[in-house]
């Protein structure tokens, strides 16, 4: 693949969004959001393609020399991501066109300009680019967060914005840092900067701690947890994957770069984790929606995922960025399986749903595997995420941390169980003659007027596939896991060596 | 400095005391509407002499286009901004001193309700 | 390759069950039991070859290589015993399911019977740790959804099992990673062949109680034995199959391949067998007591396990022969009883001993095989149950560890097994001989057909001919005991032993057995007395309530929709790292110029005096022109500090940030909400902390370097580069454009999420006050009144819109640009807005989303030809020739700043069309004059 | 003089003539600002206009505002009228004058026949 | 002192009184009133720190400022009146 | 040291609006911060060269950082999207109120 192809994965997807808000028809949608969709899913694959063996792909935008370009830079890590990221846009893009969510005024624009936004800042190799599309990212979720015109919805989205604004401008400000103590902000310039200069590393503190707030790892989760029940279930699904795992990314990238991996400061990210694996999945046990248990549970993944930079060594890294890959698509299956449920019975609530895998199997079978797979349970992706950070934990004398993260697993698997058995087994419902569903629900369909039916409406095969497709990809990952553990491993490597990386984006 | 430069400063000088004078009589003049005559001072001669200032701090003839451009804007803008301020603080019911003589405006009104007295 | 076929196999099979269960009529069980029998044909064929001290079948695949874990499969003697008896009890239970359900499709049922067999087979053959575990959560997995599929009563049971059970789990994955970790490799033969990790005690400790507790929660040894009559919930051939004979016996292989490793550790002998035995006694204690058939078996079951992990825990040889062929023993026979069951509850419609009796006369078949088990399962000769137990008893009286665990814990294997023979008896004479008979007559229960009792009969009969045979299994379990232990076993299996101590225990158990059931009426009277109030599922249910609530305090420390608390945590922790790095006192160097000027402390006073009253003020209005004027002042900085471009930007976006703002300002209360003082002390001491931090962070990390090289960069080649000498402009246009685009796409964003919003919330009535005055008041009346305005504006509009393209144009080389050009423009149009007469004449009816859409169109067009030079966003240039002399310098990236400026003003006019929509309700106020007056004598303040 | 000629030195000596009015003014108000007590005496006055078209009634109402001493607060077209809150209006005849005087000078510009004239208490002639 | 420093401070001194009729109101038109008088000020200031740096780009932040200040003048009256035209 | 004292002044004022009831003072705080992240952009950039980066006008040498100034520009565009937006957000639904009660 050309590197001069790079900003295309940008500049596609914005103008499908430009044409999209200019013809907004039914069929203008149906066409264009998911070829635009599928189109950044090619340009993921051929990344791998190209990178997959170690390569790294640069272009120094605008052909400036290094350091004055912004250079968009593609290796194994940012190739995963790009590809997982575009798989989601597709497959949430798929399931909003089912709920018929995706006709709602801009949907389809926001959504792709969302996409761009992620893809820019995961190839970017300039800190302050990557505010700029972290901004472009965050700009259609604010209107996404909001779209449903719920109460909840407007609320959760008040509160979605000002806290991520406030991130933004902490990471502006900490940019403002970096460039007043290193005088640059492309990384490959800034490479190991942290640790030669103390100035430097109080900078590039105040920009991971931005990306942790936005990341929503202990104690800065709760916003996380209120405003990711508000949207429609395809939203906080493409959220889910995308918002805090840019953060992740980001956090990644930087500690590996400018930090060069700092072994003296780890303990804080290893303390931050953990509390954050057990807070999270403690708050999802204790919720009573499935949307909310699966949001709370977010945060305790993200723990997870976090615990991998936090190692720094080699299976660390790799295990961290295959979990990253892995909960993405999981939670986003997850989310899809029980939206589907939300769309069509209009409630989330575990004492309102009961008995629905007996009417929808197939559904069913795709939460239970992406439940069991985020639980960490075989023959899943979630096993091997799970057994190489618990691995990586134990190998690098970190028992604490392992016995935590295996024991967490545990309550995980409670809370899914807690879904599992409200909303899908159990005896089905008797026949309610309540009308009024909550206004939290959510969807604005016509399916929220009523809550539980009579006789419960079979959901369509086309509300039901992306989820089974998303629980297939796990279940594949699992089984295949090599594949993915070998770009992991890859990925890994240009985190724990960044030279190939920081030569390549400095055109050294 | 050029006498040119000597003037200008000294019309910069005399601009922001003029405006001075005109911002004091916020404090100074007893109600809202009495208020607004001062600020017709600094907006219209005060900003006058400033901007006469600049004009001559910077004598060319593009210069004298864009400051003639602005003092005209600005005028306009203390003109229109005066009135639309003293209009809306009446539809506001912005009280008035006690020794006001007399509201032709509420005499206008065929219906003669809550006048502005 | 045996192996990988014989998984192969099992996966096909399992794969094919839904096109399989498409056969008419009960063919899906028979079809798994034939493929099941016949998966073991090969495998027995096997047994000889090993027991004759054969190599150990080994078969290996590529599975995670970089992780260094692959598909390595070893049958050895222990892995042979369990893999037949996996295989062989998997052919009966599934040939019995085909005749206990009626005809029809069970897909999932078969589905998972055969994932279970395939699961069960791999756990036993897996020689790599990690895939032993996968393949002993798969059991789990396949468990709790085969109690779950029995019906909705299930659910809970299912998941109480589950989260047991993967507790367990769990432990054993914290093993296999210790293990790993240490010794490097995953490979399971390796592990336990070099045991020089167990040198390290702790370390063998720590590994040795997890696998304890997967051990115990996989066997159901107390205190976690309460699972296994929970799981009772699940359908017979589920019990017989998992609960019975394989699954539970999963713990028993694990505990019997560690028993090398775990030998010599102070914790696993005495732990297991206290474990062991206590669950023995008490499994079988309470089976005593049960009504229920299926209870009262699943008791059992809990009690068997307790003698085997009583007697793993003892280590020899010998002990693991005893292990051995109890497993089989015990397998067979529970099978058997388990099955049983399932023909009486399936003839008389009950398992309830008080309903059932007498039942010999009409079902004698399944009489005597379940009299055949229950002899077995009391120890009677010539069963195999009856060698079986005579070996534990041996097994036991020789513990090393002390000379008086022997005999004590052979006295309490004995009570264990004369509880053993009291339930056995309660069972088959319960149900066939004594008691009221069940129903008479026509109605009276019938025999069940052939195909049915096929299975039972062939494990009945299997462990009367075992027994009675039991020589012949002495290679087989010397194998299975010398693999396991890693040490030479000479077993003696044999009916008779002579006089020995083991047969006087038998006879001990057989005599105090018969004395209980002539005493407690078969068990009858004890079930009366109440056991203490302690119920395994009732404390999980505890344990799980305790989790749920502790769960709802975490989410309540987070649980509200307000922005403020979710805000401040944020900057608290900012404090705080700024504390710590001031506390850590790192030397940041001085700075590299002077720092201010005198008439720097102009914009510090300002933005100080708006600040401070911005803050302080309760009025709307007040805050919005204070913090205007703390953007003017920021202005002035810009200014101060060369940044003209930056300064106009500023003072254009303030003001209309000011314009937007009232809009919506209009429809909000006049005055803000009142706050607690206390919580404005806190808010202000967060306040005053975080301004300190903002000015240590700004004095410190910033002017203390030199000019950096790309500011020097641009600064040298600007014009040569670019054709512009607006250094700012070019950054923006041309060396930085992306990011330019990025910011233009944000906002266009904007505006397109202005407009859902709206679209999908719409906006609030309008709460502002309404104006006092009345309406006929000459005051009133707009279009008069606005005639000032529109005349003005009727010329500055024009002025703006020639204005904003100079600006555009010029750019390049002095203050200008798309966006402060675009930004004019806007207030062009802003103007008209606020100059119309009424917010309907004021509309701009132009479509501005395709405005917008243009502008990032636009750009995005000029960014595209730059590919033809080589990269995404590449200015192109151009001389063009002016028709009167000299030429003008083009460049795409005047292009793309009219994208900018097309984008800019798309969003002002849709934040004017949108937020200025007239104000809900004012129609309805002009309609009611009387409306309009009783506001206005509310609104007066 | 020619009709043109003498609007275009009118408009010439505009800014003279307003100039010296506005400052005249200020000076009248800065009075009250700077020294103690007040002269003034504050009235909502009815100022009925010649100006007939917009942009005349735009003009002199702009000039009112832009004089410190007088604000247009109101205005109607129809027929034109402006109200003037005023702050020196104890002698309405030299409050009306001043205005009428400034009108006339506009109206001398806008129009080609000059304002029309007005009698002695500054009513138009009929 | 450089005497264009004293008009600096004269009309930093007009705005913060204009700041305290902002602050003190008591009417929404007084606040307007206050308002104005910063706007005003302002474009004042840019005037003078024409001439106090000597930088003619100032000139055209001076148009801006003004052209705006109209905008920021309509649009407080506006709210003053409480959105009434 | 008079720029980073505005910083903070802006800082504090800005966390203290942020901090309290109500959209409109939210989103004032935010405009107040947005300015406070802008000079510290300009900071970052040097305070000691003033000079507008306007080529062939003076001297190079005094010239100010020009990317820290195109950094703010973008910033001060995307801030005021957003507020933009956040305007919107107010005037929708429950009006300015954030909070159920005090
Ligand atoms: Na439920
Ligand atoms: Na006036």
């Amino acid at each position: 693949m050309n590197p001069v192809l790079l900003p295309l994965l940008v500049a596609l997807p914005l103008t499908g969004a430009a044409l999209l808000a200019v013809f907004t028809s039914r069929t203008a949608v149906r066409l264009l959001l998911p070829a635009t969709a599928a189109l950044g899913l090619a340009g993921g694959l051929a990344l791998l393609g190209a990178t997959g063996g170690g390569g790294i792909l640069v272009h120094q935008v605008g052909l400036w020399p290094a350091g004055v370009s912004i250079p968009l830079a593609a290796d194994a890590f940012s190739a995963l991501m790009v590809t997982t990221t575009a798989l989601l846009v597709l497959v949430c893009s798929l399931f909003a066109l089912a709920t018929g969510e995706a006709e709602r005024r801009y949907f389809a624009p926001l959504v792709l300009v969302l996409s761009a936004g992620v893809y820019g800042a995961l190839l970017t190799g300039d800190l302050f680019n990557l505010f700029v599309f972290v901004e472009v990212m965050l700009l259609p979720s604010y209107g996404l967060m909001a779209i449903a015109g719920t109460l909840r919805g407007l609320r959760g989205g008040r509160t979605y914005v000002t806290v991520n604004l406030l991130t933004s401008t902490i990471f502006l400000a900490g940019v403002a840092l970096v460039y007043g103590t290193a005088g640059t902000v492309q990384l490959g310039e800034l490479a190991g900067a942290a640790q030669r200069s103390p100035a430097v590393a109080a900078a590039m503190g105040l920009v991971l701690l931005a990306m942790a707030v936005k990341s929503a790892v202990v104690p800065v989760h709760g916003w996380l947890v209120r405003t990711y029940t508000a949207p429609s279930p395809a939203v906080t699904a493409l959220f889910s994957g995308l918002h805090t795992k840019v953060a992740i990314y980001a956090v990644y990238r930087l500690y590996a770069v400018v930090f060069e991996g700092q072994a003296s400061l780890l303990w804080i990210g290893l303390v931050v984790f953990t509390a954050t694996m057990a807070v999270g999945v403690l708050g999802a046990v204790g919720e009573t929606t499935t949307r909310s248990i699966l949001v709370f549970h977010m945060v305790s993944q993200i723990g997870y995922i976090l615990l991998g930079v936090a190692l720094f060594t080699e299976l660390g890294l790799m295990a961290g960025i295959f979990y990253l890959v892995h909960h993405m698509v999981v939670k986003a299956s997850l989310f899809l399986s029980t939206g589907a449920v939300e769309h069509v019975y209009g409630t989330g609530d575990l004492e309102r749903l009961r008995g629905r895998a007996r009417g929808e199997p197939l559904l069913a079978l795709a939460f239970l595997g992406a439940a069991l797979s985020l639980a960490g349970l075989p023959p899943f992706s979630g096993f091997v995420a799970k057994l190489t950070l618990v691995t990586a934990a134990f190998d690098a004398g970190r028992w604490t941390v392992a016995a935590v993260a295996i024991a967490v697993s545990l309550i995980t698997l409670m809370s899914m169980l807690k879904i599992w058995g409200s909303v899908f087994w159990g005896r089905p419902p008797e026949p309610e003659t309540e009308t009024g569903a909550e206004s939290g629900a959510g969807t604005g369909t016509a399916a929220t007027a009523t809550a539980v039916r009579t006789a419960p409406p079979r959901l369509r095969t086309a509300l039901v596939l992306p989820a089974v497709a998303l629980t297939a990809v796990t279940l594949c990952v699992g089984l295949g896991a090599e594949v993915l553990l070998d770009l992991s491993a890859q990925a890994a490597a240009h985190l724990l060596d960044t030279s190939t990386y920081v030569e390549a984006v400095t055109n050294r | 400095m050029t006498p040119l430069e000597v003037i200008a400063v000294a019309c910069a000088v005399a601009g922001s005391a003029v405006f001075a004078v005109g911002a004091l009589g916020l404090v100074r003049l007893r109600d809202f509407y009495a208020r607004l005559h001062g600020i017709s001072i600094s907006a219209a001669l005060g900003t006058a002499l400033l901007l006469l200032g600049l004009l001559l701090w910077f004598p060319s003839p593009a210069n004298a286009l864009k400051i003639g451009l602005a003092l005209l804007v600005q005028l306009a803008t203390a003109a229109v901004g005066g009135n639309a301020l003293a209009r809306a603080g009446y539809l506001d019911r912005t009280p008035v001193t006690a020794d006001t003589r007399r509201d032709d405006l509420a005499a206008a009104d065929p219906e003669r309700h809550g006048s502005g007295d | 390759m045996l192996l990988l076929l014989l998984l192969a196999v099992l996966t096909v099979t399992t794969a094919a069950v839904p096109v399989i269960d498409r056969l008419p009529g009960r063919w899906t069980g028979w079809t798994l039991a034939a493929v099941l029998a016949l998966a073991a044909v090969p495998v027995l064929a096997a047994g000889p070859g090993l027991w004759a001290g054969g190599a150990p079948v080994e078969a290996h695949l590529p599975w995670m290589p970089s992780l260094g874990v692959g598909l390595h499969l070893r049958m050895d003697g222990l892995a042979w015993l369990f893999c037949a008896l996996v295989l062989g009890v998997g052919a009966l239970v599934t040939a019995y399911s085909a005749g206990y359900f009626p005809p029809g499709r069970r897909t999932g049922f078969y589905f998972l019977m055969s994932a279970f067999a395939l699961a069960m087979t791999g756990l036993v053959l897996a020689d790599d740790l990690v895939l032993l575990f996968v393949f002993w959560e798969l059991t789990t997995i396949c468990s709790f959804s085969l109690i779950g599929l029995s019906g909705p009563g299930a659910s809970r049971p299912a998941v109480r099992t589950f989260l047991l059970t993967a507790l367990g789990g769990l432990a054993l994955l914290a093993a296999v990673v210790l293990l790993w970790v240490r010794t490097g490799t995953t490979r399971l033969s390796e592990i336990l062949g070099d045991t020089a990790w167990t040198q390290d005690t702790a370390f063998t400790t720590v590994v040795a109680a997890l696998v304890v507790l997967a051990v115990f929660t996989k066997s159901a040894q107390f205190p976690f034995h309460y699972w296994l009559p929970d799981a009772m919930a699940a359908s017979t051939p589920v019990s017989a199959y998992l609960h019975a004979a394989a699954m539970v016996k999963a713990g028993v292989y694990l505990a019997m391949r560690f028993t090398p490793a775990f030998t010599d550790n102070p914790l696993w002998g005495p732990v297991l067998i206290t474990a062991g035995l206590t669950t023995a006694v008490l499994g079988a204690l309470l089976a005593l007591r049960r009504h229920d058939l299926k209870e009262l078996t699943a008791y059992s079951t809990v009690s068997q396990l307790g003698f085997l992990i009583a007697v793993i825990s003892v280590g020899t040889p010998q002990a693991l022969i005893a292990a051995a062929v109890h497993t089989l023993a015990h397998a067979l026979f529970k099978a058997t009883l388990f099955m049983a069951v399932g023909v009486i509850d399936d003839r008389t419609g009950t398992r309830d001993l008080r309903e059932l009796g007498g039942l010999a006369r009409a079902m004698p078949v399944t009489a005597a095989l379940s009299a055949l088990a229950a002899l077995s399962m009391a120890g009677v000769p010539p069963l195999l149950g009856f060698v079986s137990k005579e070996n534990v008893f041996e097994a036991l009286l020789d513990i090393p560890h002390a000379p008086w665990a022997g005999p004590l814990a052979a006295a309490v294997a004995v009570a264990a097994a004369a509880l053993t023979v009291a339930y056995s008896v309660r069972f088959v004479y319960g149900a066939f001989w004594g008691g009221r008979p069940t129903r008479t007559g026509d109605d009276r229960p019938r025999e069940a057909g052939a195909l049915f009792l096929a299975a039972p009969v062939v494990s009945a009969l299997s462990g009367l001919v075992l027994g009675l045979g039991v020589a012949l299994l002495n290679p087989m379990a010397a194998r299975a005991a010398g693999d396991a232990t890693g040490r030479t076993a000479e077993p003696h299996l044999a009916l008779w032993h002579g006089l020995n101590p083991a047969l006087g225990m038998s006879a001990a158990a057989l005599l105090l057995g018969a004395l209980l059931v002539r005493f407690t009426s078969s068990g009858e009277r004890l079930a009366r007395y109440r056991l203490p109030p302690v119920r395994g599922t009732a404390v999980f249910e505890r344990v799980h309530a305790a989790v749920i609530s502790a769960g709802v305090r975490t989410g309540d420390a987070t649980r509200t929709d307000s922005p403020t608390r979710h805000l401040a945590v944020p900057f608290v922790l900012i404090i705080g790292f700024a504390a710590v790095v001031a506390l850590a006192g790192p030397d940041f160097g001085p700075p590299a110029g002077p720092t201010s000027r005198p008439l720097d402390w102009l914009p510090v006073v300002l933005v100080a005096a708006a600040v401070l009253t911005a803050v302080t003020t309760r009025s709307k209005m007040a805050a919005l022109a204070l913090v205007g004027l703390a953007g003017f002042a920021t202005a002035v900085w810009f200014l101060f500090l060369g940044a003209v471009d930056v300064a106009l930007t500023q003072l254009l976006v303030e003001i209309l940030t000011v314009v937007v703002a009232v809009l919506v300002l209009r429809r909000l209360p006049a005055g803000f909400h009142r706050v607690r003082p206390s919580r404005t002390a806190a808010t202000a001491v967060i306040a005053v902390l975080a301004g300190a931090a903002a000015t240590a962070g700004a004095y410190a990390l910033t002017g203390r370097r030199e000019p950096s090289a790309v500011s020097a960069h641009l600064l040298d080649n600007a014009p040569a580069d670019t054709g512009g000498t607006n250094v700012v402009n070019t950054v923006l246009v041309d060396y930085r454009a992306l990011d330019t685009l990025g910011e233009l796409t944000v906002l266009g964003v904007a505006g397109l999420i202005i407009i859902a919003v709206l679209h999908s919330a719409g906006l609030t009535a309008d709460a502002g006050e309404r104006p006092a005055v009345s309406r006929t008041n000459p005051v009133w009346d707009a279009d008069s009144n606005t005639v000032i305005m529109r005349t003005v504006a009727r010329v500055l509009i024009p002025l703006l819109v020639v204005w904003s393209l100079y600006l555009l144009m010029r750019g390049h080389s002095a203050p200008g640009g798309g966006f402060i050009a675009g930004l004019v423009g806007g207030s062009a149009f802003a103007l008209a807005y606020l100059a119309a007469p009424s917010a309907s004449v004021a509309r701009i009816r132009l479509a501005y989303p395709a405005v917008i859409a243009a502008g990032v169109l636009t750009a995005l067009l000029s960014g595209l030809l730059g590919l033809a030079d080589g990269s995404f966003l590449r200015p192109l240039h151009a001389d063009v020739p002016l028709p009167w002399g000299g030429h003008y310098h083009f460049t795409t990236a005047l292009v793309f700043d009219v994208g900018v400026y097309l984008a800019v003003v798309g969003v002002m006019l849709t934040a004017l069309n949108q937020l200025g929509l007239p104000r809900p309700g004012a129609d309805a106020a002009e309609a009611s004059p009387t409306a309009g007056r009783s506001t206005a004598t509310g609104g007066t303040r | 003089m020619t009709g043109p000629l003498r609007r275009a030195l009118r408009i010439t000596w505009f800014p003279f003539f307003y100039g010296a009015r506005v400052v005249a003014s200020s000076f009248q108000v800065a009075r009250d600002v700077l020294t103690p007590g007040s002269a003034a005496s504050p009235a909502f006055i009815e100022v009925p206009l010649q100006a007939r078209t917009e942009l005349e009634i735009t003009a002199i109402a702009n000039m009112v505002t832009l004089t410190p001493g007088t604000v247009t607060v109101a205005v109607r077209t129809e027929p034109p009228t402006l109200w003037v809150h005023g702050l020196y209006t104890a002698d309405e005849h030299a409050f009306f004058a001043d205005i009428h005087r400034m009108e006339d000078y506009l109206l001398g510009i806008t129009r080609r026949g000059g304002a029309p004239a007005r009698t002695a208490d500054g009513e138009v002639s009929p | 002192m450089n005497p264009v420093d004293i008009a600096l401070l004269l009309l930093g001194a007009s705005m913060v009184v204009a700041v305290g009729r902002i602050l003190v109101g008591p009417t929404k038109a007084d606040r307007g009133a206050g308002s104005d008088v910063v706007f005003f000020g302002f474009v004042g200031i840019v005037a003078l720190l024409g001439l106090r740096l000597d930088s003619d780009a100032l000139v055209d932040v001076v148009l801006v400022c003004t052209l705006v200040g109209f905008l920021a003048a309509l649009s407080l009256a506006r709210l003053v009146s409480g959105g009434e035209r | 040291m008079t720029l980073a004292l505005t910083i903070g002044v802006l800082t504090a004022g800005a966390v203290y609006l942020i901090l309290q009831r109500g959209m409109v003072r939210i989103v004032l705080g935010f405009v107040l911060l947005s300015h406070a992240a802008n000079l510290l952009l300009m900071s970052a950039g040097g305070v000691f060269h003033r000079g507008a980066p306007l080529l062939g006008r003076s001297a190079t040498e005094a010239l100010a950082d020009p990317l820290p100034q195109a950094f703010v520009l973008t910033a001060i565009v995307i801030a005021f999207s957003i507020t933009v937006y956040m305007l919107t957000l107010a005037a929708t639904g429950t009006g300015d109120e954030t909070e159920d009660a005090s």
